[in-house]
C-alpha cells in the first residue's frame, strides 16, 4: 500500500489533501458522507474574535467553470468554535487548521492567541479575502501588511503558522518571501481571483457585494503557476488551492511543487470529491509505481528543485526522446511507446 | 400554534443518488423529469428539494455548468422509487438539462431542506398558493395533505404569467385538491392574481386558514402581508441562489425578520415560517 | 433596426464586436466564413518590427472552461503586413487595428511610424503578453514603463492609440490611469492571465514555454470586474475582452462599462463566434427594447457612472422592490411577476 | 518527385457542420464514430482530419470541454454522406464524445489540412504504416489507393502495444489491401515493431518505394530515417494539439527541418514530407 503521509510544519498528515476554509464549514455537513478522520486535514471557515454576520444580497453565483462568491466571511465566532465545533470536530477525530479572519492585526493576533494550546493543528491567515474591506485584503496585497500580520501572529503562538495568499497581485513570490521572512512555516495558495457578473436582464451586478471570489477548475492553471514560481522560491512548504476536482488535479499541484493541497469548491459539487480526490492520487501512484507521496512533490520540476526522489521509471517516462538512429529503433520505439498514451 | 407547526417540518438525512432518466417531456421552455431515484422517493416530503447535475453521465468529466442546480420535488412515488421535477429553461443549467433523453443517468442529492408543514398537524383550512414555477411544490403538498389528512379542507390558488406558464396545475387537479386558476392575461382560469382569491377566502376565514405559498418573491411578500393582516399561519418556500443545497456555502441567506444575521434557505428553509424572513432582501 | 454603431477615438465602428488580437489570425482563415466588413473592427495578430519566430514546443492546451497559450507572439514582421496582408484586408472592407509588440520602446516607436498614414483604423500596443520576456509585459506590469511606451507611441503617431493591459497586477486602474495620462486614446483589457498546466504521465509542464496565458469563458469575471473597475476611474473609453462567447456574455461587458469589446478564444471554437455575437446583441436590444448601443455601455452602473440614456423600463426592472402594502398588491405584483423569469 | 508528390496532396475548403451520429460503437477505450456529414463526406481525402466539438446537441451553452478535439478522417462515404472516426478514450474531452450516443448531433468542421499525397502520382510499392491510433487514416487511404491506383501495389503494416490497440485493422482489411501486424507482446500478428517489416521491404525495394505512415512520434522518426537511409519518399500525418485546425491560432507548430520556423500541422500539414519537417520538436 502507497504511502500518502504528508510532512508540513513538523506535523505529518495522514494525507496530502485537505479541506478548504470556507468551503466544508466546520465539517458537520459532511459527516454522514464519510468519516473526517479520514482527510489530511480540514481548514475550517475563517474564524474571527467575534461573530461576523456576512454580506447582504445574492452571494454566490455560477460563472463559466468557476463561481463566485461574497460570502463576507460570515462565521460564529472563535467563542463558539472553541466551546462548540472544535469539541465535536476533535470527536470525530479530525486534524483540524483553525483560518484566522480578522480586521486589524490585533484581531488576527487575539485569534492565534485564543487557539494556543487548544490542540487544533495549525493556524492559517486568511489575508486575501476580497469580499470584506476587513477581511485581510489590505493585509493580502500590501507586502509590508503580510509581513506585519504574520510577524504579530508568529510572536503570539506556538502553533504552526501558515499564511494564506491571494492571487490578486503582480508578483506573488515577493509576498510569499515576506511571510517567510517574517516568521511564516508554510504559504497556501492561491485564495479566489477578484471577479464579477453581471446580471444583463437586472442590469445590474449579480452579487449584491459587487466582486466576488472566483474559485473553481476555471482558475487552476493560475494557481498551478503561482505555487511553481513560489515552490521554486521559498524555503517553507507550499499547500496549494484551486480548483481542484480530481485526483489527476491534485497530482498537478503536487508535481508542481505543493507538499499539501487543498479542496474547495469541488465540495459543494460533490460532497464526497475530497475523498475521491485522495483515491484518485492513490489510484495515480499505484498505476505509475510511485510509492510515497514525497516522490510526487515537485517531479514536474527540473531536477535541481524536486523534492524527495523520483523513481527511475517516472523519470525516464519524462525524458525527451533524443533523435533515433536505425540500429537502435527497437528499443527507442519501445520507449516512444510507452511514451505515447495511444499506441 | 405557529411553532408547532414550523417544527412539523420534516428534515431528513440526504442521500446522492445517481437517478434514471425514465422521461423527460416537454417543449423548449417548460420540461418535466421523471428519475427513478429510490432512496430520495423514500425519504422525501413535500416542500423538500433536490440538487441535480445538469450534465448527465457517470464518465462525465465536464465542469461547465459547475454548480448543482436546486429544484422542489413535484411528485413522490415511493413504491415506485420515482420522483419528478417540473422546470422552466431559463440559463446555461437548465438548457443542459433540457437536453437530457430517458435512459441517461444525472446525479441528485436530496431530500434537502424542510419540508412543509405536516399537514395533519394545523387546523383549519390548508390553503395552497403556487405562482409559475412554484406550482410544482404544490404538486407534493396538495398529495400529502389528501393522504394525510383528507378530512381536512384543502383548497389551492394557481397563479401564471400566461396559460403556458401553468405546468404542474395538472399533476395538482389529479391530486383531487380543487384549484383556482388565475392568469395575467386570462388565458387560463381568471384574468388577475393569486392575492385577489386569497384576499377573499382570508377575509372569508381569516386566522381560520393556514396557508403555504411558493412563487415568485414579491408574490410571497403579498402573501405574507394578506396572511399577516388576517392573522393566519403562513409558510412561504424560498428561492435562493445556492453553491451546496446543504449548508456547507453560507451562500443562500436570508435575512432574520427583526434581529440581524441571516438563515439559510437550503438547510433553515426553503420553507419558512414567513413572520421569520424578510423578505425582498 | 438597432443601432449597433459605437463611437471611440473619434471614430465610428458599425459595431462594438471587434476581433481579439491573435485570436483572428490577420483575417484570411475567416474571409471564406463571412464578410470580414461585418465586424466592428479586426485587431491584428501582435505585429513586431521584424519576424518573430515565436515558441518552440507545445504552444496551446485547454484547461477547464479556457486554455492557455504560449504563442511566443509569432508574427511576419511590420513590411510583410503592410505589403502583404494590409492591402488584401483593405480589399474585403476589414476596419483594422493593429496590435503592436515590441522588444523595447524604440521598437513599438518604429511599427507605428510605419503604420503612419497607412490607412489602419487605430493601433493597439500590446503591453501584456506574458508569453516572451519582450512582449513588453516588463512594460504591463510597471507603471513607469506603460507609461513610457505609451508616452513615446503618442508622440509618434497621430493615429488613434489604444493600450492593452495585463490583468496580472495587484491594481489595474493604476495602470488605466498612467496610460490615460501618458496619452493614451482608449485602453483594452485584459490581455491573458499568467498560467500554467503539468503533465502528470510525463511529469512535466505541457506547454514548451513552461507558461502561458490563460484566456476563454473561465476569465471573463476576471475581465468584468476590471474592465467595471477602469470603467469608473478613467475617462477614455475601455474596450473589454475575456472570455465572450455569446451576445449576452459581450453585453455583461457593455453594461460594466465597455464601449466596445473583442471576442478571442471563441473564434477558435466557433468562427463565426463574432458574427453570432453581433446577432447575440442585436436580439437582446430588439427583445428588452433598447434602439442604440450606447443606451447599454455602462447600464448596470450606479446612475452617476452610466453613460448613455438608460431607457425608463431598463432602469424600473433594475429597481430593488419596495416593501409591498396590501393595497397596492396588485401594481407590485405585476412588477415582481415582470421581474422574475419564471412566472 | 518528391516535390510532385507534395503537390498532389489535396487541401479542401472547409465547413461546419452539425452531423448526426449514426452509430457509435466501442467499449470504454476504443470507439468508433459513424457521422452522417454530407458536405465533409463530399470534400474530404485521406489524411484529412475534422475538428468535433465534444459537447452533443445544439442547444448547449457549456463551454468545457472548450476546444474542439481533432481526428484523421477514417471513412469516407460520399455517397451515403458518412464518414467514420475511431478515437481512444485519453482525456476529458474524448471522455465526453464517447458518452454521445446514435441520434444525437455533434459540431464538426472539415475536411481540414492537406491529405496524402494523390496515389496515382507516385511510382512503385506504396507501403502504409500505421501505428496504434495512427490506423484509422490508413484505412481511408488504403480505400483510396484502390480505388484509384488500382494498378499499383499498396501493402499495410499496422501496428499496436497490444491486440486491443489495432482499431481500424478490420477496416483496412476490407479494403482489399494486405497487411502485416505487428503487436509489441504478440498478442495478435508477429511480435515486434512495424520498424522490422518495413526495414525487410526498403531493404529489398528501396528507393521503389513510397512511405506513409501516422503513428506516434517515435515511430515516425523511425521511419522516416529507414526511407532516408532508404532513398524512400515518406509522408507522415504528425499530430499536434490544436486550439482551432484551420490556421488562426498558430498553436499547432512543427519545426522545419534545415531552416528557421515553423509550419503549422493544421493548415501545412498534418501530412508533411518527412524531410520538411523536424519530428520529436
Ligand atoms: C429550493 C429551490 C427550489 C426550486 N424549484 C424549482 C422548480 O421546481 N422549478 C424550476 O423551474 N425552478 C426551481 N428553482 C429555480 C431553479 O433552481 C433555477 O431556475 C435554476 O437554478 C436556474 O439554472 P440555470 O442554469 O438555467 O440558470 P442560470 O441563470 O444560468 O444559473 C446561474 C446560477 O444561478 C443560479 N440561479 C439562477 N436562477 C435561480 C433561481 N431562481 N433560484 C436559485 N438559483 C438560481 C443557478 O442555480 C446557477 O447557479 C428552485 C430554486 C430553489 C432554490
Ligand atoms: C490531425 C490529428 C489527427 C488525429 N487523429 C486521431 C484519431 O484518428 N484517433 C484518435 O484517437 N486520436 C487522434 N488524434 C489525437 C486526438 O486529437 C487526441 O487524442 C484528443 O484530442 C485528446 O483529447 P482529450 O480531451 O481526450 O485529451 P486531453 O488530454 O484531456 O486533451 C487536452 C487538450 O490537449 C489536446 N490533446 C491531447 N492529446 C493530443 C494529441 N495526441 N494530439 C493532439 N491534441 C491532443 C486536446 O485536443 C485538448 O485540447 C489526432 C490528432 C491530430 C492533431
Ligand atoms: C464560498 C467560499 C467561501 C470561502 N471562504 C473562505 C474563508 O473563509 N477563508 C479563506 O481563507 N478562504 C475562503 N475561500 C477560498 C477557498 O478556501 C479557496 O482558497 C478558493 O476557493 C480556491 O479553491 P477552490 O477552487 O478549490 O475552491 C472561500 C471560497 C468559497 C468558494
Ligand atoms: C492564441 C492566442 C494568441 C494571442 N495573441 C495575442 C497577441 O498577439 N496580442 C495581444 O495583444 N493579445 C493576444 N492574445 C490575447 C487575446 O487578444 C485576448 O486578450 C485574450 O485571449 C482574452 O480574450 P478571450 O478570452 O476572448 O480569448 C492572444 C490570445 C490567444 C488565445
Ligand atoms: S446553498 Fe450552501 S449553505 Fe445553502
Ligand atoms: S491549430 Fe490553430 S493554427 Fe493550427
Amino acid at each position: 500500500m502507497a504511502d500518502l503521509s504528508t510532512e508540513l510544519c513538523g506535523i505529518r498528515f495522514k494525507n496530502p489533501v485537505w479541506t478548504a476554509s470556507g468551503c466544508f464549514g466546520y465539517g458537520r455537513e459532511f459527516a454522514d458522507v464519510f468519516p473526517l478522520s479520514e482527510l489530511g486535514a480540514i481548514c475550517v471557515k475563517g474564524t474571527a474574535p467575534e461573530p461576523w454576520v456576512g454580506n447582504k444580497g445574492t452571494r454566490v453565483v455560477e460563472t463559466p467553470g468557476g463561481m463566485l462568491n461574497a460570502i463576507g466571511l460570515q462565521n460564529p465566532g472563535i467563542d463558539y468554535f472553541l466551546n462548540v465545533d472544535w469539541p465535536w470536530l476533535r470527536e470525530q477525530g479530525a486534524t483540524v487548521i483553525v483560518n484566522i479572519v480578522g480586521r486589524t492585526v490585533a484581531e488576527y493576533v487575539a485569534v492565534a492567541r485564543r487557539l494556543e494550546g487548544s490542540g487544533v493543528a495549525a493556524v492559517e491567515l486568511n489575508i486575501s479575502c476580497p469580499n470584506v474591506k476587513e477581511g485581510g485584503l489590505a493585509f493580502g496585497t500590501s507586502l509590508k501588511g503580510a509581513a506585519e500580520v504574520t510577524a504579530a501572529v508568529r510572536k503570539a503562538t506556538s502553533l504552526p503558522l501558515m499564511v494564506k495568499l491571494s492571487p490578486n497581485v503582480t508578483n506573488i513570490v515577493d509576498f510569499a518571501k515576506a511571510v517567510e521572512d517574517a516568521g511564516a512555516d508554510a504559504v497556501t495558495l492561491i485564495n479566489t481571483l477578484l471577479g464579477m457578473s453581471v446580471d444583463i436582464r437586472k442590469r445590474k451586478p449579480v452579487l449584491g457585494n459587487l466582486f466576488g471570489g472566483l474559485s473553481g477548475p476555471g482558475v487552476k492553471p493560475v494557481a498551478l503557476r503561482m505555487v511553481w514560481q513560489v515552490a521554486g522560491a521559498v524555503k517553507i512548504p507550499v499547500v496549494g488551492i484551486g480548483g481542484i476536482m480530481t485526483g489527476a488535479d491534485a497530482v498537478e499541484f503536487l508535481m508542481a511543487g505543493a507538499r499539501a493541497v487543498q479542496v474547495g469548491t469541488a465540495c459543494f459539487v460533490n460532497p464526497r470529491a475530497p475523498i475521491d480526490v485522495i483515491n484518485g492520487i492513490a489510484a495515480f501512484m499505484a498505476e505509475t509505481g510511485v510509492s510515497r507521496v514525497a516522490d510526487l512533490v515537485g517531479a514536474a520540476r527540473p531536477a535541481a528543485g524536486a523534492e524527495g526522489n523520483l523513481p527511475a521509471l517516472g523519470r525516464e517516462a519524462g525524458t525527451k526522446p533524443a533523435k533515433v538512429a536505425t540500429g537502435e529503433t527497437a528499443d527507442a520505439l519501445r520507449q516512444f511507446m510507452k511514451d505515447s498514451d495511444r499506441f | 400554534m405557529t411553532a408547532t407547526l414550523k417544527a412539523s417540518r420534516t428534515k431528513a438525512a440526504w442521500v446522492q443518488e445517481w437517478a434514471e432518466v425514465v422521461a423527460q417531456t416537454g417543449d423548449h421552455d417548460v420540461y418535466k423529469l421523471t428519475l427513478r431515484a429510490p432512496e430520495i422517493a423514500r425519504r422525501a416530503v413535500a416542500g423538500q428539494f433536490v440538487e441535480v447535475r445538469p450534465v448527465a453521465g457517470r464518465g462525465s468529466a465536464a465542469v461547465d455548468p459547475l454548480l448543482r442546480r436546486p429544484f422542489s420535488i413535484c411528485e413522490i412515488r415511493p413504491d415506485e422509487g420515482i420522483i419528478t421535477l417540473i422546470y422552466r429553461v431559463v440559463g446555461r443549467g437548465t438548457a443542459v438539462m433540457a437536453s437530457v433523453t430517458a435512459g441517461q443517468e444525472l446525479n441528485v442529492m436530496g431530500p434537502l431542506g424542510h419540508s412543509f408543514p405536516d399537514p395533519a398537524t394545523g387546523r383549519g383550512m390548508l390553503v395552497l398558493v403556487g405562482g409559475g414555477l412554484g406550482i410544482p411544490p404544490m404538486v407534493a403538498a396538495a398529495a400529502r395533505a389528501r393522504a394525510e389528512a383528507p378530512d381536512r379542507c384543502v383548497t389551492a390558488i394557481l397563479g401564471a404569467r400566461h396559460v403556458g406558464f401553468l405546468a404542474g396545475a395538472e399533476e395538482l387537479a389529479a391530486t383531487g385538491v380543487p384549484a383556482a386558476i388565475m392568469t395575467d392575461d386570462g388565458s387560463a382560469g381568471h384574468q388577475g392574481f393569486v392575492t385577489a382569491p386569497l384576499k377573499e377566502l382570508l377575509d372569508a376565514a381569516g386566522a381560520g386558514c393556514e396557508v403555504w405559498a411558493c412563487g415568485p418573491e414579491g408574490m410571497l411578500m403579498a402573501v405574507k402581508e394578506l396572511c399577516r393582516a388576517a392573522g393566519a399561519p403562513c409558510f412561504v418556500s424560498v428561492e435562493r441562489h445556492m453553491a451546496c443545497g446543504f449548508g456547507a456555502c453560507i451562500g443562500c441567506t436570508v435575512p432574520k425578520s427583526g434581529e440581524p444575521g441571516f438563515w439559510k434557505a437550503c438547510q433553515d428553509g426553503p420553507v419558512f415560517l414567513a413572520e421569520e424572513v424578510e423578505l425582498g432582501g
